[in-house]
């Protein structure tokens, strides 16, 4: 499975990109943030408050219940900011 | 036709080769977002713009064929920067082109507002302790999230 | 700024020359209007654009202050040309600047709309048989105004 | 008193502005379109429909109760078009 992490999410984990083999029990978005909070302090800080976490699988935006399959590209980022210019 | 770039980008430049060969614009809206001189902090600050390489293309390329479903566009054009700018400097032009001066003007609103708030891009404001994430949310959730650091360059 | 003008404008020297000296603006909307290709009878011909000079500067400068006193804007520039212009042509520039985007959007889309409806001009389209004023109002009205001349051009 | 006329009324009548001189019981915009109807075939045919008739009093729309006095500057025209490109 392919990991992205973007912003502070990716800043707290400390790497942007890795290749993981989650257990086949992680068969959903929730149970693959819980078996990466296990990993360390890192992963732990950062999925900490999942209410500031947005997941896309295989580039769509999906839900925590969304199923995962071992090739899929996972990305996890902070609600997406936008990239305009002022905040009006 | 969709553009994700370091580079900048000449609004002129865009202008002409959107309208060149089309025959039956009435009208071109253009918007071009610019870093603001004002952080929301009170203080000038560069800014970094992270991205989702391939996921941006791919949500603009949908956002673009949207606009079309929803308004009779004869041309589109969607340019968004990433990368570290300075005050002052263009990060995004949208340009829509059509017979009918509102639907050009609505389709270019109706991109402008989904970039703003559905795009996969990051902003880290430059300030001077450091930086931070800029939060999408309400300003109570912001002040909770906001986080200082001292090597804030995205990776975009 | 408000320009009324028998020649052709640079949108990019316009933008630039909006912009240049501003500190606080996030977001450039920007309307320019174009001579179709098609006109309202199918075919394609010039038209021309006759003002009343004096008036229409006038109302331009009270619109660009109404404009002003709705929308947080740090620069509003019109340009209007008159006279005869062939298909392709660019006939009116809005550029509307701001702190934020939904201002210098909305504000640019008041600017156009008024200037769509209110402003004094008058267009004479060029046909195959001559020409037509074209009639603001209702199409069966305009039916009956419509009126074919060989000299058309306005004294703009 | 000067008058302008713009777009098919000035084709109709033939000049584009001109200094009149009315009769000081022409005392608004209605008594002005009599007064100036009565000059000639070319008057008459442009103000014919007033419902198509528009008018300015010192670069300012008025309707047609609107007083006048010798020094103004009175347009007369059709509804205007606007400048913009397309009818949309």
């Amino acid at each position: 499975m392919q990991l992205l992490y973007f912003a502070w999410l990716r800043l707290k984990i400390g790497v942007g990109e890795e290749q993981l083999e989650p257990p086949p029990e992680v068969a959903t978005v929730t149970d693959l943030l819980d078996w990466l909070s296990e990993k360390g302090d890192g992963y732990a800080e950062a999925l900490l408050d999942r209410s500031v976490v947005r997941v896309a699988v295989n580039q769509e935006y999906v839900g925590f219940d969304h199923p995962l399959s071992p090739e899929d590209e996972v990305a996890l980022f902070p609600p997406v900011t936008g990239g305009c210019g002022g905040p009006g | 036709m969709i553009r994700i770039q370091r580079e900048d980008f000449d609004v002129g430049v865009e202008l002409s080769a959107l309208s060149r060969g089309q025959h039956n614009i009435g009208g071109i809206a253009a918007f071009v977002g610019v870093v603001r001189e004002i952080g929301s902090d009170g203080a000038p600050g560069a800014m970094t713009l992270e991205h989702y390489p391939g996921m941006t293309e791919r949500k603009l390329i949908e956002i673009e064929a949207d606009a079309l479903s929803r308004w009779p566009l004869d041309a589109v054009s969607i340019i968004h920067r990433y990368g570290r700018l300075e005050p002052g400097e263009q990060i995004v032009l949208v340009i829509t082109a059509s017979a009918h001066r509102t639907a050009a003007l609505e389709a270019c609103q109706f991109l402008i507002d989904w970039l703003k708030t559905k795009a996969p891009f990051w902003k880290f404001e430059e300030t001077a302790g450091g930086g931070k994430w800029v939060d999408a949310r309400s300003s109570d959730e912001l002040a909770t999230t906001r986080w200082l650091e001292m090597d804030g360059r995205g990776a975009g």
